[in-house]
């Protein structure tokens, strides 16, 4: 019993909790929804799933963020104490970088939803995958 | 039965990533490059927030090639939903009483926290995509309260143009200076004032333009569609 | 002192809940942005306080950020719900 | 010298940002900027290519020493991959006079700018924001002819490339949060001893299924035929060209210097050689002419996977081989192929009413095919001889039993090109006009190249020779402060 208090009381354990909950949802909706707009909200959870385990990696126990606050302190040793008991910038600026990338990918997909749902009026991708087959046996055959 | 593989494959799934990322154990990562950065950035850069000097001078390129991929993103959804620049001919529905009231009092404070996000970015938490996208909201909130007012499609582009080429410009005047693509230049000034850390600010005054009007650019593309 | 902070971070949690239970749960559209928008201002506020109770010396930004909550959220849901309204999406009337 | 290689990725992003302002004022001559800027990157690389020349050089971003930083390595592999990619790209540039939207000049710039940066960055996570900027760049690329079908395509291609770069990026996190590092030097001296366990190889499969969806790697690769027979026909020539061998060049890199594991090259023999037949026999129950160049492709990159995956110096040269091979001659086909968009039964008599494109196109396929005399042969028999080497004879039949699905499909087309039967007056395809010159050059280039066969092999062997060798990447990027922090793992 106390191994699982140990375990059910870690941070860690709910932080890979939740970022597989968020990689799994997306997956589901991405490779197991018929709904185009699913497929894009699944891919908005996918990508912030593997992003909370990309800023995780940063993470140092009893570590601070990495600015320096004491500004009028510039003994340049006093600034080194304070810079080698921060948490890992690295992944910080990874995870801006790829949010930023996640919201541009998001975007285009909502907007070729739209296009779609004008041209088709439906969002089933069954019904549309039929619509494109049957779209490009036309124009294969209408050509003479 | 289809309902039940999905079940399988997700709960196998699960289990797979689960053994896969629980010997994680957070806060004891080796940080090999962490560490060297911590120890040099304040040197290298003069930033105090040691994530800018992360984002613009270590991984400089990496942020150049993320403001490509919005500016990418902008230009494929201009092409995809053809964006009419045509001035508002429809009667769209006004606001209403309530939005616009608040949009008046809300929009100079976005901006100045827009540019306060910004400008401080190399001392504390924010920078140019934080603040860029507070901006991209301020305009976009005028657009909501008053659809007459809307977003200038060709100031939009021009300021696009210009803050992508300044950033690209400071990182050219590096590597004709020092044969370096990206590196900082300039005074690094003191530590923790307005005035430091070179030309870091002027990289970010740049993207949060640049993402700014990105941002902007996108917002009235997806809300413009022809009816 | 931190255990006043303790009981307004669990109310505002607990409010934080039920809007997101009544996002989901609630039949239209009208009644979901009332859940999101009261419940969730109400909690956000009341974790704020619980702050406040930590760290005092934040009083400040914590003032602020309420301030900017306070008149936002309303802002907000009512945009939306007025757009919805001139999108022609009716009212829900069934009662069970 | 070679420091101003960074241009080759700066210059096409300066020009993407302002071309949609100064277009305004250059009018119809906006798309000739582009074709400028390409012919500078071929000045600057050909300058730079003897300066190169035997030991490998690395462009320091920023001016940080190698793990710090973001670092370009550049060898005669890259070097060459740029080049290629800057001909076909110059070659097939959208130069029109009439009708233009500047919008497409700054995509194909952005996608550009995207393959250099892919191509020369030796920096893992650097090289996936390129990855995606080349991808988030073809999505809007093959939505340009605004049908419906090129929408759906297009937004199903969307979803598998970033659910692959989800993949990819999980990957990096992975390898991060293991080694702390992601510069490939120095994850080259960590990952091959200290990640030699199931955590390795879930990031090593987590990356290479990630960037395997551009390569037309076999479980990732059904968006291939949608996007190729939709999407307009330049774009598609560059696509499976260009992108997909860059994509399969950053496998290759990362099996040689991150993964050199046996499980993992056998993982790889095994999806190729899936790829390979799928692809062949898919092109063979196609019924029009771009999926079946488009099913073709995939079973070419195939190919060049499994040599690739023997992993000796003599399987890399044949890669790169056919990787050369292919990357020359397929936008040559999909340009001759995207007059005949239709269904192949349509195509009976085509010899009579076009005969010098229908006899280049034989000319080309037969390269595929790899007929004695043409420079496909021989790739391919580089292929067969490392196969060989290496004692994958179950293998070498497998391709060999492919090779001859190939050849039927390709001989059924053939038949029905040079039938007697005369062509429907209505029905008659002439291929001329703008796509000529391309596929002239490109055709040009691949038969100039049998006369100097000995050559390209010797200076392929040298290449091969100096991907290989680890020591130099590791000992050109890191300099003399070998072993960072080594001991903390």
């Amino acid at each position: 019993m106390m191994i699982w208090d140990d375990i059910f009381l870690e941070v860690d354990f709910w932080i890979n909790i939740v970022s597989i909950a968020l990689i799994v949802i997306g997956i589901y909706g991405i490779v197991f929804s018929q709904h185009l707009l699913r497929m894009v909200f699944g891919l908005g959870l996918l990508e912030a799933g593997v992003n909370i385990l990309l800023v995780k990696a940063g993470y140092q126990k009893e570590a601070i963020a990495p600015i320096v606050t004491q500004a009028s302190d510039t003994m340049m040793s006093n600034i080194l104490a304070a810079t080698a008991q921060m948490v890992d910038p690295v992944p910080q600026a990874m995870v801006l970088t790829a949010i930023v990338i996640a919201a541009g990918v998001q975007a285009l997909a909502l907007s070729l939803v739209i296009r779609i749902y004008k041209k088709y009026g439906t969002l089933d991708s069954h019904v549309l995958f039929l619509a494109m087959e049957r779209d490009r046996h036309l124009s294969l055959n209408q050509k003479d | 039965m289809q309902r039940w593989t999905t079940i399988l494959f997700l709960t196998g799934l699960s289990i797979v990533l689960f053994a896969i990322i629980t010997p994680l154990v957070l806060g004891q990562s080796p940080m090999l490059v962490g560490k060297l950065i911590n120890a040099s950035a304040v040197n290298d850069t003069g930033a105090a927030n040691l994530v800018t000097a992360v984002v613009l001078a270590y991984r400089g390129l990496d942020t150049l090639g993320e403001l490509a991929i919005l500016f990418t993103a902008a230009t494929a959804i201009g092409i995809i939903l053809g964006t009419t620049d045509k001035t508002q001919t429809t009667s769209s529905p006004t606001a209403g009483f309530i939005v616009a009231t608040a949009a008046k009092v809300l929009f100079p404070l976005l901006l100045v926290f827009a540019l306060y996000i910004i400008l401080h970015g190399h001392l504390t938490p924010g920078g140019g995509f934080q603040g860029g996208a507070v901006l991209a909201a301020a305009f976009f909130l005028l657009t909501l309260a008053d659809s007459g007012n809307n977003i200038k499609h060709k100031v939009t582009q021009v300021i696009e143009a210009l803050a992508g080429t300044a950033f690209i410009v400071l990182g050219l005047v590096s590597f004709a200076l020092q044969g370096v693509f990206l590196q900082p230049w300039l005074d690094k000034g003191e530590l923790g004032s307005l005035f430091s850390a070179g030309s870091l600010p002027l990289l970010y005054l740049a993207l949060g333009l640049k993402v700014g009007a990105e941002l902007a650019n996108l917002l009235s593309s997806l809300a413009n569609v022809e009816k | 002192m931190q255990l006043i902070g303790d009981i307004f971070f669990l109310s505002g949690t607990i409010f934080l809940f039920l809007g997101a239970l009544g996002l989901i749960r609630m039949p239209d559209v009208y009644n979901r942005i009332q859940a999101g928008t009261k419940a969730v201002t109400l909690g956000s506020i009341l974790t704020l306080m619980g702050i406040f109770f930590y760290f005092p010396q934040w009083w400040g930004h914590l003032c602020l950020i309420i301030l900017f909550l306070l008149f936002t959220n309303p802002v907000s849901s009512s945009a939306l719900a007025r757009a919805f309204y001139r999108n022609g999406i009716s009212v829900w009337t069934k009662t069970k | 010298m070679q420091d101003s290689l960074i241009l080759l990725v700066v210059l096409p992003l300066l020009l993407a940002f302002l071309l949609p302002v100064i277009a305004r004022y250059l009018g119809n001559l906006s798309g000739l900027t582009g074709s400028l800027l390409l012919l500078f990157n071929i000045l600057l690389l050909a300058n730079a290519w003897n300066s190169v020349g035997y030991s490998p050089k690395v462009i320091l971003l920023g001016g940080f020493a190698a793990p710090l930083g973001i670092v370009f390595y550049i060898d005669k592999l890259n070097m060459l991959f740029a080049i290629l990619t800057t001909i076909i790209a110059l070659l097939l540039w959208p130069c029109r006079t009439h009708n233009t939207d500047v919008r497409e000049y700054v995509l194909w710039l952005l996608l550009l700018a995207g393959c250099y940066g892919v191509i020369l960055s030796g920096d893992l996570f650097n090289i996936y924001v390129f990855y995606e900027l080349l991808a988030v760049a073809s999505y809007g690329l093959v939505t340009l002819p605004a049908t419906g079908a090129s929408y759906i395509a297009g937004f199903r291609y969307l979803m598998i490339s970033a659910l692959g770069s989800a993949f990819a990026l999980l990957g990096i996190a992975l390898i991060y949060s293991f080694t702390g590092s992601v510069n490939i030097a120095h994850l080259a001296q960590i990952i091959p001893d200290h990640l030699h366990h199931i955590w390795g190889y879930s990031a090593a499969l987590l990356l290479i299924i990630g960037f395997g969806v551009k390569a037309e790697l076999f479980p990732v690769n059904f968006w291939v035929a949608e996007v190729y027979s939709h999407a307009d026909k330049r774009v598609t020539a560059l696509l499976a060209g260009v992108v997909s061998k860059i994509a399969v060049l950053i496998i290759l890199r990362f099996i040689i210097l991150l993964f050199p594991w046996q499980d993992i090259f056998n993982f790889l023999l095994l999806l190729g050689i899936i790829g390979v037949i799928v692809g062949e026999f898919a092109a063979f129950y196609a019924q029009d002419l771009l999926r079946l160049l488009a099913f073709s492709s995939i079973a070419q990159s195939g190919l060049v996977i499994i040599a690739f995956a023997c992993a000796t110096e003599a399987g890399i040269m044949a890669g790169i081989a056919l990787a050369i091979h292919h990357l020359l001659l397929k936008p040559a086909l999909f340009l001759l192929a995207s007059h005949c968009d239709r269904s192949i039964n349509d195509l009976a008599g085509l010899a009579k009413s076009s005969p010098w494109a229908s006899a280049l196109f034989v000319i080309l396929a037969l390269s595929l095919l790899g007929v004695p005399p043409l420079p496909g042969f021989w790739a391919k028999l580089l292929l067969l001889q490392s196969l060989m080497a290496e004692q994958y004879l179950l293998l070498l039949v497998l391709v060999l039993l492919a090779t001859i699905v190939e050849a039927a499909y390709l001989f059924r087309l053939f038949m029905l090109f040079y039938q007697r039967q005369e062509m429907p007056e209505q029905k008659r395809i002439t291929i001329q006009g703008q796509e000529l010159y391309p596929v002239i050059t490109l055709s040009g280039i691949l038969l100039l190249g049998l006369f100097f066969l000995p050559l390209f092999m010797d200076s392929l062997r040298e290449i091969a020779m100096q991907t290989s060798n680890i020591e130099a990447y590791i000992n050109t990027v890191l300099g003399k402060v070998q072993h960072i922090g080594e001991g903390n793992i």
